[in-house]
């Protein structure tokens, strides 16, 4: 075997120039930092699209100052067309799932941190990492160019559901060109992820320092590293389906088209294919893809709650086998998107008690949470703040899954607004409340400085209630039989609960301006913040053992040893209450864990 | 400030509930004879589900509130039983009783689903296109006349593109833009998709399923109340999608007799 | 650039006879052939389909676990990739059941002879 | 928290560095993007079986000769391929560069070989009025499908003959990383046997009778 002196003399020299050092670097820090920053412009450009259809949604008439720019034809005198609605709905969608959600818990943080704390100096192949980030990037610039070609982005949802998505511009406006624009895009940004899945998945295994066992690896780690083993597969999926679905556009196959189909009283010339064909391969990489984006966020809250709680949760295992379960059962619960689209109904079933079974690991993973929190010392600051809101995001997100996993519930409650404050609770705003727990947390890592805890707070405070605000309506919303995706409630059953869709518009355009304080927190602190120590959470795990920010090989050429399981806090004798991994110190005081 | 989140987290926790418990936002009442087992499934998930929310959240509540912030020279405690009772009880108590939940609840979208329609049942076809629903109806010979995709010209409104002609079955076929339905009779629904993907959503029948192109899928339902209700499309089918709705009339059988009279005369 | 681990590769150490290799191409071989054997035989597309399908995977297995050394790699390895990817290629199947609706559900006129023969004539 | 952390006085026990899959970290990297392959070409293969399934009038017009004496060919040449592949990265593992880079060379002919037929049955194919949207014989996913799932192939062997020239070249220079040869050949390896199942699927049960 290789003692770690040999491992460590390689003498990797810091990049020089400008470009090679922040634009096309092979360093996993400047990566993930490239990949935070890519979630963080994606995020703001989604967040925008979100107001302008809420307050479409809620003054159907107004007009929006500024929208004739963005699209002339869309917004005439800034009142959204129902296709530039839909349009909109669609990038929202596709944005916020792809660009922020898959790429900032995972890939932007876990790029950061993943190499730090197992002990390595980089991913095991910075070129294919560099490669991830550009590929990512590209498919990003794809997806925001439909936004300016003619007829626009696509209008058929970011689930692209065929032959609505497959039968070109005769089907709506933005079915054509951006439609495949969309197809190009989510392929190539396919081939990023792989890329990405090759070396997370590796670096866990191989890089870890001298004694850094398995079950020594920070949870963090531990979500990672499932989140890597879920994206291999899923997104290897979704690839092809994306290039057939390309296909029926400019090659003129009928993969997702059937024949028959008469649009404008055309009859179409594709014949054969199957519209539920598309569905099944899409959801079996669009259900992973749910997990992709939460459990990275479970493992970042698990990893903040420990350190501010002073002690190290009741078991470590039960939320890495946790883990394990879910990542298995996200690829055999796909179908329960599909209950009332026509699927077989024995699959429904099928489909149905694997999904509930869900509930099993999510719960243990709560109750140990929370019930690690009873008898803690729980430190209260912006990111535990975050990470208790995720706790309770994803209570309140999850437990909405149980109507949803029933195939009789879900002929009420499909394709209503019940739908989206599920799916919005639970994996995207749990999702960022994550992302946001791991910003404020390792934000003096990173760029050597402190948030301002103040701005910090206030920002958590209206993210918290806002959050509720808007999503918590959209279920008694659904319950009443409110439809998604409509661009106005006209005439209907639906126009009395326009003034629940008013108080959602007006919470969503605060919670989302209470956003431009962390944008404002991120940069100036980034500047001008307090400098930070090299500890400043008195956290236990690698990353706190080096400056802040990090030297550019991590541990300038030698690498830590490891001594003890990740967190260890709450110990007698020890100078503050906690002893790091790589610190030689022994513990003496017996602790058991079951 | 762990206080502040606690107190706050409890008035969020019991605000969300109020409105379901006060039953501010309700489904219109059913109007079907299978929707009950649907709406008792429905209370009973919520009934579970909101012990689950509230339990959850003011337990998280309370811990924030005793445990933040304490004093330094206070022991760290362990919670009683350690992990092992936890994860019992979310195996044991939450696994098996919402897994209960989905099994039996099977039964209703069994109930559905898995038995097929009587054979006296009405059969109507259904067919939705961008941006409309139109229904058949059989006539007297109780036979739909042939689709012909090519014929479909909605300027001469053949929606369904009949032949009138050539097909004998067609001749007396009735298509309209609602759907009228006699009360306490099972209609067998024949849906057909004309383009793109669609559904087909009443509130009140308790009954959504989506058109499939390609595919004719069918459901069956019976109404027992009469009115007029409104069928929307759930499924997106593109920019005029909001604006994609008919209408359920159901009526006494001799009126939908006349109606159904009336609407062949106009044929 | 690659930062390996370096580690040894801990499998079974080459050399020797490269007999077993030919012996393994063969067994391809003539597992490929029984493939062909079939595609004649006159059976309906089902049953031909079970026993090619069940022939290539043999081939695919004496493919990785000889020629790939799948065999020689250690048992935490060969574990996780087979539930990974048995996992993964299991799940896929679940949409037959709707591929046998397309046939039997497709409507009325579209199951007339000379149906989804493609562009209409 | 392991037992041997609690009890330890004076001495601490640190484990080897050791990966659990006991592989290099490249030859891992590869395997994964083995598993992703598999489900990208299995996406194909189900697509298209779904769909041949689903289908009434699905063609049978592959006859005897030329197409399926032609695949048998093809098939034989992949199959050859992969022995030599086996036997060049047995020769790299064991130090002997010359043959390293004969056998690799010889592969990559094999692959070419592969390739040259591969592209005269697409031509054919082409001149007989097959294209991915229309056919003579019927469907018009056969030649969809046809095309998609044998050209996903075709590019995955063309990518590996490049990447068996280069390796096999750096081996001739003497700088052979036997471990690169030995990934290579797990690449190889893999597409030949994507190949086993598209040939029944495609081909076989494609057959006219």
């Amino acid at each position: 075997m290789h003692d770690k002196s040999a491992h460590a003399a390689r003498h990797r020299v810091p990049p020089t120039g400008f470009i090679r050092k922040y634009i096309f670097s092979t360093d996993h820090k400047v990566i993930g930092e490239q990949y935070y920053g890519l979630a963080l412009a994606a995020v703001f450009i989604g967040m925008v699209l979100s107001w302008i259809m809420r307050i479409h949604l809620a003054w159907p008439a107004a007009a929006i100052p500024g929208m004739q720019l963005l699209s002339k034809n869309g917004a005439p005198g800034g009142v959204l067309t129902p296709e530039y609605y839909l349009q909109l709905m669609t990038m929202h969608g596709t944005i916020m799932v792809f660009f922020v959600l898959t790429t900032a818990p995972l890939a932007g943080f876990g790029n950061y941190f993943l190499p730090i704390q197992v002990g390595a100096e980089d991913m095991p192949f910075p070129r294919l990492n560099m490669l991830s980030f550009w590929v990512t990037f590209g498919a990003f610039l794809v997806a925001i160019a439909a936004f300016f070609v003619p007829q626009g982005p696509p209008l058929s949802g970011w689930t692209a559901y065929a032959p609505l998505s497959a039968l070109g511009e005769v089907a709506g406006p933005g079915q054509g060109t951006g439609q495949v624009l969309w197809a190009v895009s989510i392929a190539i940004f396919c081939v990023g992820q792989l890329l990405g899945t090759l070396n997370f998945i590796s670096a866990t295994l191989d890089m870890r320092c001298q004694g850094m066992g398995l079950m020594r690896l920070p949870l963090t780690v531990w979500a990672w590293f499932i989140t890597a083993c879920i994206s291999l597969t899923a997104f290897a999926v979704l690839m092809p389906a994306c290039i057939l679905l390309v296909l029926d556009h400019v090659a003129g196959t009928s993969f997702f088209v059937p024949s028959n189909l008469v649009v404008n009283d055309q009859l179409q010339p594709h014949a054969g294919g199957s519209t539920l064909l598309w569905q099944h391969l899409f959801w079996f990489f669009g259900h992973p893809e749910v997990y992709i984006a939460i459990v990275p966020a479970m493992g970042i809250v698990s990893h903040v709650l420990i350190t501010n709680m002073r002690r190290p949760l009741l078991s470590h295992k039960a939320i890495i086998y946790s883990m394990v379960a879910i990542a298995f059962l996200s690829y055999m619960v796909y179908g329960h998107h599909m209950f009332v689209s026509g699927m077989n109904p024995y699959s429904s079933i099928a489909f149905s008690l694997p999904t509930l079974a869900i509930t099993i690991p999510s719960t243990i993973m709560v109750l140990i949470w929370i019930g690690s929190l009873y008898g803690s010392k729980l430190r209260i600051n912006t990111a535990s703040l975050f990470a208790l809101g995720f706790i309770s995001m994803f209570v309140s997100g999850g437990i909405t899954g149980f109507f949803l996993a029933q195939p009789s519930l879900d002929i009420m409650l499909h394709a209503t607004y019940f739908v989206v404050g599920h799916f919005h609770l639970v994996m995207a705003v749990a999702a960022l409340f994550g992302i946001f727990a791991g910003t404020y947390f390792w934000f003096p890592k990173v760029t050597g400085r402190m948030m301002n805890e103040t701005l910090g707070k206030v920002h958590f405070w209206f993210t918290f209630v806002g959050a509720y605000c808007i999503f918590m309506p959209f279920h008694y919303l659904g319950m009443a039989g409110n439809v998604r995706r409509y661009q106005a409630f006209v005439d209907d059953f639906m126009a009395p609960l326009m003034p629940v869709h008013k108080f959602i518009t007006i919470a969503a355009l605060i919670t989302g301006a209470a956003q431009l304080i962390f944008l404002y927190n991120l940069i100036h602190s980034r500047f001008w913040g307090e400098l930070a120590p090299q500890n400043p959470w008195e956290g236990t795990s690698l990353e706190w053992s080096i400056p802040s920010p990090p030297p550019f090989d991590n541990f300038a050429g030698k690498l830590p040893v490891v001594y003890h399981d990740p967190y260890q806090y709450d110990i007698e004798g020890a100078t503050n209450d906690y002893v790091m991994q790589d610190s030689p110190a022994s513990i003496n005081s017996v602790r058991g864990e079951k | 400030m762990g206080k502040v989140f606690a107190a706050t987290l409890i008035v969020i926790a019991l605000a969300s509930a109020m409105p379901i418990i006060l039953h501010t936002w309700e489904p219109p009442a059913d109007i079907s004879t299978h929707g009950r087992l649907i709406d008792e499934q429905m209370s009973e998930t919520m009934a579970e589900a909101g012990v689950a929310f509230l339990a959850a959240q003011l337990i998280l509540a309370w811990l924030v509130w005793r445990f933040s912030n304490r004093p330094k020279n206070e022991k760290i405690q362990h919670f009683p039983g350690g992990a092992r009772g936890l994860v019992a009880a979310a195996v044991l108590v939450v696994g098996i009783e919402v897994m209960a939940l989905g099994i039996f609840g099977a039964k209703a979208w069994a109930a559905i689903y898995f038995t097929p329609p009587s054979a006296n049942a009405l059969p109507i076809q259904a067919q939705a296109g961008q941006f409309a629903f139109y229904f058949r109806y059989p006539g007297a010979d109780g036979k739909f006349g042939p689709i012909h995709p090519e014929m479909v010209n909605e300027g001469n409104l053949n929606f369904f593109g009949l032949d009138t002609t050539h097909d004998a079955d067609s001749k007396d076929d009735i298509v309209t833009a609602e759907l009228a339905v006699p009360v306490n009779r099972e209609i067998h629904l024949l849906m057909h998709s004309k383009d793109v993907g669609h559904s087909f959503f009443i509130r009140e029948l308790r009954i959504q399923q989506d058109f499939v192109p390609g595919l004719d899928l069918a459901v069956h339902f019976t109404a027992t109340k009469p009115g007029k209700y409104e069928i929307l499309c759930t499924q997106l089918c593109g920019l005029g999608h909001y604006n994609m709705k008919a209408y359920l009339k159901v009526m006494s059988q001799s009126d939908f007799d006349n109606w159904l009279k009336q609407k062949a005369a106009l044929q | 650039m690659v930062l390996t681990n370096r580690q040894d590769d801990r499998g079974a150490p080459y050399g020797g006879n490269p007999g077993k290799y030919l012996l393994v191409y063969f067994g391809i071989l003539v597992l490929a052939g029984l493939q062909f054997a079939i595609a004649y035989q006159q059976v309906n597309v089902t049953a031909a389909l079970f026993r090619m399908f069940a022939l290539a995977i043999l081939e695919a297995g004496l493919m990785v676990v000889f020629f790939m050394r799948l065999g020689a790699e250690n048992r935490p390895f060969v574990t996780w990739i087979a539930i990974v990817t048995l996992l993964v290629l299991t799940i896929m199947q679940s949409s037959w059941p709707d591929s046998y609706r397309m046939e039997r559900d497709a409507p009325p006129n579209d199951r007339s002879p000379g149906y989804r023969t493609g562009p209409s004539q | 928290m392991s037992q041997s952390d609690l009890t330890m006085g004076t001495h601490l026990s640190v484990p080897e560095r050791s990966s659990p899959f006991a592989m290099p970290s490249k030859k891992l990297a590869m395997w994964l993007f083995l598993i992703a392959d598999a489900a990208t070409f299995a996406t194909c293969l189900v697509a298209y079986g779904f769909l041949r399934n689903g289908s009434l009038n699905w063609p049978t017009p592959f006859k005897f000769f030329p197409t399926v004496v032609n695949t048998m060919v093809m098939t034989f040449i992949l199959v050859t391929s992969s022995l030599t592949m086996a036997l060049g990265v047995r020769a790299a593992k064991m130090g002997d560069q010359d043959a390293a880079y004969r056998w690799t060379m010889l592969t990559a002919a094999g692959g070419s070989i592969f390739v040259l037929l591969h592209v005269h049955e697409w031509m054919d194919l082409i001149d007989e009025g097959v294209r991915l949207s229309r056919n003579p014989w019927g469907n018009a996913l056969f030649g969809a499908s046809f095309f998609t799932i044998t050209g996903l192939h075709l590019i995955h062997v063309m990518a590996g003959i490049v990447v068996l020239i280069v390796v096999g070249l750096r081996c001739r220079g003497g700088r052979c990383d036997a471990g690169d040869v030995e990934i290579t050949g797990l690449y190889w390896h893999f597409v030949n046997l994507v190949w086993m199942f598209v040939v029944p699927l495609v081909y076989l049960l494609n057959v006219s009778k």
